[in-house]
């Protein structure tokens, strides 16, 4: 996507999906950044002309184009993620980012002692609001009178690489009273984290797992196994199956992320309670509103 | 030096901006070496890439139709001497005119749309100037300043507008709905196939290049032919002698950032109806910015807008190119276009200079 | 770029009188393919007042900044005192002992005198010592020459008589032994001429050498010891003043003779033409600039407007030119006229039948990036004959129009496409003169019309509006030389301190009458 | 109202505690701000032009960023930040006081240039995209508590805003404020500023009182490559730890407003970065504004500070004259 490889994020887990299979099989793979809208479906005919088969893609901007150039390469397959495109040949991956930021929000609510939590997003997107309202169902569960902070960084592309204003809009939330923020803007996160660390507050990151970047002060990453998918995607090869593939908490496309940097922050109770929520969302017992179904959020 | 002799124009018109590429291109060949490259097969790839087949020109001419508006929208106010730096906003606001259009609206052939989009492009753009100019003409508040507030105020706008309003319900993109089939502007690979040239039909170039070298025809004529250019242009030059003229300085202002801000609105037919068939969030995606660029480098002329326009056009198709093919970074790119940039535009006098030196070697027993 | 030859020069060993101060050998300078100065000798004596003449464009800016080292000469020798010295740059100029006041002056426009006086010959790097002693340097030099001006004022608000004795300071701040002047009176008044020729003849008993580039031969003949004449570029006499005449000189500068006098039958005046009733002007720092003119211009008559400058002359141009709101009545041709707000502008003047010859033309008659032909549309790219249709300008007409002036105003090079800066100051004033009389306006209203102007083009610029007012233009001339204003003028009204002091007809008065009208002793 | 009541959950409607946050959080966006502006300031108060601020504060991000995490030292990579930005000044200067380029192209160039190389290089070394790795504790600058902000932090009101307010930068931030002053004595106050001011009113005033117009130039705008360095390393090593692709995000162009707005004079180039700090800060504190049952949309107020700068400016600044002889490249001879 536009926001660039190394976000340390979303588009990073791509890389890394797409490194893990061309190093477990030797197998050989291109990779295209875009500059300009109008490469994308530039890219993806020059690539299925090229016989690349299968074709993968990041991110919902590309819908649009693959539901333009998909008939006319149905001897390819394409996957697309973050987006349904309903296309014999296509495989449209998408994640059930609300479940995953549900459970992280269950995790800030328990962590937070103020009662408030915050969650910086990138831009004022329908993706994004997917992530806040997950999140802040979560949080509203463990704590109905918790506060949430909500607050995007910007309206232009720089919106995703501005570390600085993410830094900023984290100590003013922690000036607000919160004392976990979730970070779900792309590069900009980096700050977000870096300054909830240097605020001696918690964080929580997104996509990838980030509790690395600040061991002891990340209280968890909200993981979306964008690698997995590409990885799945390149391994089926060819014989790629297409349809829609929901990546869920049941189907370990969503979850999150613990490790020795925050096994100190997740006491026992935490963790148990979170688990459980898992298995009732994955049972079907419990029900985490999808911001895109209607367009709005029971909780805020 | 007095050693020097000033080149004939022509000479001055074609040899020092080649001259300047090729030192350009040159030092980029050395960058491409040190990132461990062959600067050969890239150049060739771009090259080949952006003007090897009707499809690498199809892409170039589709770039360079929006930098040719964004361009000249720079270049009008120029000659008024003013610096708009709102093309991106103007473009932005152009977009949403466009969409608007398709969208409201049951349009009986693509024409008649291709019609209203282009005045509604032009309109919106227009109108996001208007302020900008309104407040630098009467209040004498700089118009830098405002028209970089302008294209940050735009962006909030359309980022409200697409996830609030004009999303269709749904939708996880942030991104008007696609505008209705018959819509599509005809490429060019239509419109070239009657006259007998074959030219790829897979490429975003459509129609709307032929509104943009109308466009710059258009604003020569304003500016070197019409009484209205007459006075943009003293103005620009002297605004002590444009007042002594009896050329209000309000109007000329008013008016010529209204037609820059429609210029820069019209770039918005390019990419939206041209290209996306629908409104997305980044559909300007910088073209402003590369207006400023192609507007100096082109002398604020038409002629060298379209030229610069061009260049710029082959260089993103030439990088698309080389991102596809090769492993380099699309950073590498935009070095190249910092090059071209510097070289051409602000360090021609690096190759004019000796080349006026050689000149008055060679010309030595003709002068006077 | 070589610094170090100055070492070497004798600067305290006594010159043997006959050494001249300046020697020129061969000076040589091209720009580009126009040759300024071809293969100039010049020796200047120590202890004299030099004076260098020649016709606008002829290279005496030039042949002087190089010996300033503001240009380098191409070819050619500077000798000072009979040393060779090598005049890189200005600073090496500067410390041969050489001064300039520069055509158009070198001044930081928003600077103090002060800080003018001071900028490249500070003391060290803070400001505080050096601006403290150059307060009680002028002062000092300010009593010995009478060169008054306020340390603390902005030179942009000074007049230009005071931004000259500015840049005399400057340089006489150096130390200068060589002072060169170029055109110095352009912008001065009689009394403010006198003065500074005062002062060039103190410095002169003193032992320094002066070189003063001037138009007026009066100037010359009172003031110099020597004069050289230039021509294309080429020094074509040096004469001992005293041994020649105004006449000859001018013959010399120009290759003919020329008409120091103009030839005007009298006037015959008709109704009135322009009225003005009470005019009042505050500029917008709240100095009262007119204080109620009223005055009554006739068909067929020049009305001169005499005054030192800053006493509201320029503002009243700039009233009746509808380019500055102003409180009062106006009517042109009985028609009242807008004197603020909408309808006060360039254009509904022009309209009704005025036209303005501005007194900077540089910055407001012309457009010194446009082409001639484009600047001849200044003020009338709305005129029926260079329209093509309703969307076009007719360019070519525009094109042949200028063309033509050009020849009938003896424009020189007569080239519509050259770009006013390309000109001559006195063939960029033909060009304004030909574009505002050639219309025949009713009213023609002119400041300046011969500043800086070589005496060639002033003897044609004064008969051509002479020549307007016998087809029966009414005139209003402003200009601060008495010269100019006596023998075009058929009436006089003088101006002081923003009103008008007297009226004089042109025959019943003198200089001398005039200048204590105004020094506002009625 | 319901707006108050929504502030009401954080506490008063604007309490001393918000005040101080908001002003601290202005203090610290206005920092690279305010560094930018004055490099601006020297470089077109010298008559240069400059519109790559934004591209040598990217460039001295990078440079800032990667030093320090190569050597671990954070003095390494203001050092590194600073002689990026220079180069980049240096390329200015050739193009546009030794070679009269135009001065408006060369910066755009510098921008692009900026912008590319960073990613370039970034990617070549660390190969993280364009990022650098996280800055480790000595590799940043770290908050400087100034003395009795201990002490005094009992005191109402002086105490806290001493020790939260005023204290607890990085040095950055008092390098930053220090430079107005400096920058101000410099200018008015030395040989130096009077000739640099000279130049970009009149070179040839210059040029004629025997001083070297290109050399003078070539200073005014190495000191902006040094203030523009300085405005970059804040932003990597000061604000976050290490750099992270086109961080400056457009805090150049900003500057360049910060510089009209303030007439092209350093205490006003104070008082509107701060305006601008302030703004945005606000903005980034009160994100969502509910009135009544109407959520004010979170992009009205992501504009409102470039709407209130419109207005502001349109209100109360007026005309800004920028020095003379600007932009043009200084020429004896055609
Ligand atoms: N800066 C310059 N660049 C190019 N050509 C110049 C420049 N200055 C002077 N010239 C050329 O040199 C010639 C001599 O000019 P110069 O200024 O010396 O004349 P002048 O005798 O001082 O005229 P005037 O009486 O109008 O002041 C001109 O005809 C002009 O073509
Ligand atoms: N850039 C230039 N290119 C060509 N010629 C020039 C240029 N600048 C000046 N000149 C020439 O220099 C000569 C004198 O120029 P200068 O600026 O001294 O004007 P001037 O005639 O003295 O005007 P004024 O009387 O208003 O002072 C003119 O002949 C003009 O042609
Ligand atoms: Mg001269
Ligand atoms: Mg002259």
């Amino acid at each position: 996507d536009l926001g660039g490889k190394f976000d340390k994020s979303f588009n990073e887990a791509a890389y890394e999906g797409a490194k893990r299979w061309a190093g477990e099989t030797g197998g050989s793979y291109k990779e295209i950044e875009m500059q300009s809208e109008a490469q994308r479906e530039q890219a993806l005919r020059r690539l299925a002309e090229s016989g690349a088969n299968p074709v993968v893609m990041t991110g919902f901007a590309f819908g649009d184009v693959l539901n333009q150039v998909a008939p006319d390469f149905p001897g390819t397959k394409f996957a697309i993620i973050d987006m349904v495109v309903d296309q014999p040949n296509v495989r449209s991956v998408v994640f059930t980012e609300h479940e995953g930021s549900y459970l992280v929000g269950m995790m800030a609510a328990k962590a937070s002692k103020t009662g408030t939590v915050g969650f910086i997003g990138g831009m004022d997107i329908p993706l994004i609001r997917r992530f806040g309202c997950g999140y802040a169902q979560g949080v509203k569960a463990v704590n109905p009178n918790a506060v949430i902070i909500q607050n995007m960084t910007g309206t232009t592309p720089a919106a995703w690489n501005d570390p600085v204003k993410g830094a900023e809009l984290a100590r003013s939330q922690k000036a607000q009273g919160a004392d976990v923020i979730y970070a779900a803007a792309g590069g900009t996160g980096i700050g977000v984290l870096q300054a909830a660390a240097d605020e001696g507050i918690l964080s929580v990151g997104v996509d990838s797992n980030q509790n690395y970047m600040h061991p002891g002060k990340v209280l968890t990453s909200m993981l979306k196994r964008v690698d997995n998918a590409v990885y799945e995607a390149f391994k089926m090869g060819t014989d790629l199956q297409t349809g829609v593939q929901v990546m869920n908490l049941a189907s370990g496309g969503v979850g999150y992320a613990m490790d020795d940097n925050n096994a100190s922050l997740v006491s026992a109770d935490m963790q148990a309670a979170v688990d459980a929520a898992a298995a009732e969302i994955i049972a079907g017992t419990r029900a985490v509103h999808d911001y895109m179904s209607d367009n709005s959020c029971p909780v805020n | 030096m007095s050693a020097r002799r000033p080149l004939p124009p022509l000479l001055d018109a074609l040899v020092v901006p080649l001259a300047s590429l090729v030192i350009a291109f040159a030092i980029s060949g050395l960058v491409i070496l040190a990132i461990g490259e062959d600067p050969v097969a890239a150049m060739k790839l771009m090259v080949e890439g952006a003007l090897g087949s009707t499809y690498g020109w199809g892409y170039t001419l589709y770039y360079a139709t929006n930098f040719m508006f964004t361009g000249l929208a720079v270049a009008v106010a120029f000659h008024a001497g003013l610096f708009n730096i709102g093309g991106e906003g103007q473009a932005t606001l152009g977009g949403l005119g466009v969409a608007l259009v398709c969208l409201m609206l049951p349009w009986p052939h693509w024409s008649v749309a291709f019609l209203a989009a282009t005045v509604s492009a032009a309109a919106f753009g227009a109108a996001w100037a208007a302020l900008p100019a309104w407040l630098q003409a009467r209040r004498g508040s700089h118009i830098v300043i405002t028209t970089i507030m302008f294209n940050f105020i735009a962006a909030s706008l359309l980022n409200y507008l697409l996830s609030n309003v004009l999303r269709p319900a749904g939708s996880m993109d942030p991104a008007s709905a696609r505008f209705a089939e018959g819509l599509q502007l005809p490429r060019l690979g239509a419109v070239l196939e009657p006259l007998g040239i074959a030219f790829s039909d897979r490429t975003p170039a459509n129609v709307t290049l032929f509104v943009a070298i109308l466009a710059g025809v258009a604003v020569w004529a304003l500016i070197w032919r019409t009484r209205i250019g007459y006075q943009i242009r003293a103005f620009g030059k002297s605004e002590r002698a444009a007042v002594y003229a009896g050329i209000s300085p309000v109007r000329v202002t008013i008016i010529a950032m209204l037609i820059s801000g429609a210029l820069a609105g019209m770039m918005a037919v390019n990419t939206v109806m041209g290209e996306a068939q629908r409104l997305l969030l980044n559909s300007v995606e910088g073209a402003g910015f590369i207006g400023i660029a192609v507007a100096l480098m082109g002398r604020s002329h038409p002629a060298g807008v379209a030229l610069a326009a061009l260049l710029f056009g082959f260089l993103y198709q030439g990088g698309a190119e080389l991102a596809l093919w090769t492993k380099i970074p699309r950073e590498l790119i935009t070095v190249i276009q910092a090059l071209v940039i510097l070289f051409t535009g602000a360090l021609d006098n690096m190759v004019r200079m000796p080349a006026e030196w050689l000149w008055a070697r060679i010309s030595g027993g003709r002068g006077r | 770029m070589s610094r170090e030859n100055h070492s070497g020069q004798p600067a305290t060993a006594a010159p043997l009188p006959q050494v001249p101060a300046i020697e020129l050998r061969g000076i040589s300078k091209a720009f580009g393919p126009v040759q300024a100065n071809r293969d100039i000798d010049l020796s200047v004596a120590r202890g004299t007042i030099h004076g260098i003449v020649g016709e606008n464009g002829a290279g005496k800016s030039t042949l002087m900044s190089i010996l300033y080292g503001f240009y380098r000469a191409d070819r050619g020798e500077i000798l000072i005192s009979g040393a060779r010295a090598e005049i890189a740059d200005s600073r090496a100029a500067i410390r041969a002992g050489i001064g300039m006041v520069f055509q158009h002056f070198k001044l930081v426009p928003n600077f103090t005198v002060l800080e003018n006086v001071i900028l490249g010959a500070e003391e060290g790097a803070r400001l505080a010592p050096s601006l403290a002693r150059a307060r009680a340097e002028l002062g000092r030099l300010a009593r010995d020459y009478e060169l008054e001006v306020d340390p603390d004022a902005v030179v942009e608000t000074l007049s230009v008589g005071h931004q000259q004795r500015v840049e005399i300071l400057k340089a006489l701040y150096r130390q200068a032994d060589i002072l060169i002047l170029d055109e110095p009176t352009g912008v001065l008044t009689p009394a403010e001429a006198d003065h500074l020729f005062r002062i060039l003849k103190g410095l002169a008993r003193q032992g320094k050498t002066v070189i003063l580039i001037t138009h007026k031969l009066r100037e010359i003949m009172e003031v110099t010891e020597r004069v050289s004449v230039m021509r294309r570029g080429e020094m074509v006499a040096t004469l001992t003043t005293a041994e020649t005449s105004p006449e000859k000189i001018a013959e010399l500068m120009v290759g003919r003779k020329v008409l120091l006098r103009v030839e005007k039958a009298p006037a015959r005046p008709g109704a009135v033409a322009l009225a003005a009733e009470g005019l009042q002007v505050v500029d917008p720092g709240g100095v009262e600039r007119l204080r109620g003119v009223s005055f009554a211009l006739r068909a067929g008559e020049i009305l001169g407007i005499a005054g030192v400058a800053g006493n509201g002359q320029s503002e009243l141009l700039e009233v009746l030119a509808g380019i500055r709101p102003a409180e009062g009545r106006l009517s042109i041709a009985g028609a009242p006229v807008a004197l603020g707000g909408p309808g006060a502008d360039g254009q509904a003047r022009r309209a009704a039948g005025l036209a303005h010859v501005p007194e900077d033309r540089q910055n407001l008659g012309l457009i010194m990036d446009f082409a001639a032909w484009e600047n001849v549309a200044l003020g009338y790219h709305h005129a029926a004959e260079y329209q093509a249709n309703a969307l076009f300008m007719a360019n070519g007409a525009l094109r042949a129009d200028t063309a033509d002036k050009m020849a009938r105003f003896d424009v020189r090079p007569p080239n519509p496409d050259l770009p006013a800066r390309a000109f001559s100051g006195g063939n960029q004033q033909k060009i304004v003169v030909a574009r505002e009389i050639d219309r025949a306006p009713k009213v023609l209203i002119v400041g300046q019309p011969t500043r800086g102007v070589d005496i060639g083009a002033i003897e044609f610029i004064h008969q051509r509006i002479v020549a307007l007012r016998d087809a029966g233009s009414a005139i209003l001339l402003v200009s601060v030389e008495l010269d100019e204003i006596l023998s075009l003028a058929d009436r006089i009204l003088v101006m002081f301190d923003g009103r008008i002091m007297g009226e004089r007809a042109a025959g019943a008065t003198d200089e001398r009458d005039l200048g204590l009208m105004m020094a506002g002793v009625a | 109202m319901a707006l108050g009541a929504h502030l009401g959950r954080a506490g008063a409607v604007m309490d001393l505690a918000t005040l101080i946050q908001i002003l601290d959080s202005t203090l610290r966006l206005a920092t690279p701000l305010l560094l930018a502006c004055l490099a601006g300031l020297f470089s077109e108060r010298a008559g240069v032009f400059d519109i790559g601020l934004e591209g040598k504060m990217l460039i001295a991000a990078f440079a800032a960023g990667a030093a320090a995490a190569v050597t671990g030292s954070v003095w390494l990579g203001l050092i590194a930040g600073i002689g990026a930005s220079l180069a980049l000044s240096a390329v200015h200067g050739v193009a546009s006081i030794g070679f009269r380029g135009n001065q408006l192209i060369s910066g755009v160039a510098i921008n692009f240039l900026a912008a590319g190389l960073t990613g370039l290089i970034g990617q070549r070394w660390f190969g993280l995209g364009g990022r650098t790795p996280q800055l480790p504790e000595g590799a940043r600058f770290g908050p400087i508590t100034l003395p009795f902000a201990e002490t005094l932090a009992g005191v109402p009101v002086l105490g806290p805003v001493w020790a939260e307010l005023i204290s607890g930068h990085t040095l950055l931030v008092y390098v930053a404020l220090a430079a107005v002053p400096a920058s101000w004595w410099v200018l008015y106050r030395t040989r130096f500023g009077l000739r640099l001011r000279a130049v970009g009113e009149n070179p040839a005033a210059v040029d004629t009182a025997g001083i070297s117009v290109a050399r003078l130039r070539f200073g005014a705008i190495l000191i902006a490559g040094l203030l523009c360095g300085i405005a970059g390393a804040y932003l990597a090593t000061g604000l976050v730890a290490g750099f992270v692709k086109d961080m400056t995000a457009g805090r150049g162009f900003i500057a360049l407003a910060a510089l009209v707005f303030a007439k092209w004079r350093p205490w006003q180039a104070l008082g509107a970065c701060l305006l601008f700090g302030l703004l945005e800060a606000v903005a980034n504190r009160y994100q969502n504004i509910e009135i009544g049952d109407f959520i004010v949309p979170v992009q009205v107020m992501q504009a409102a500070p470039y709407v209130l700068t419109v207005v502001i400016l349109a209100g109360f600044v007026g005309r800004a004259i920028p020095p003379r002889a600007g932009g043009e490249p200084y020429v004896k001879e055609r």
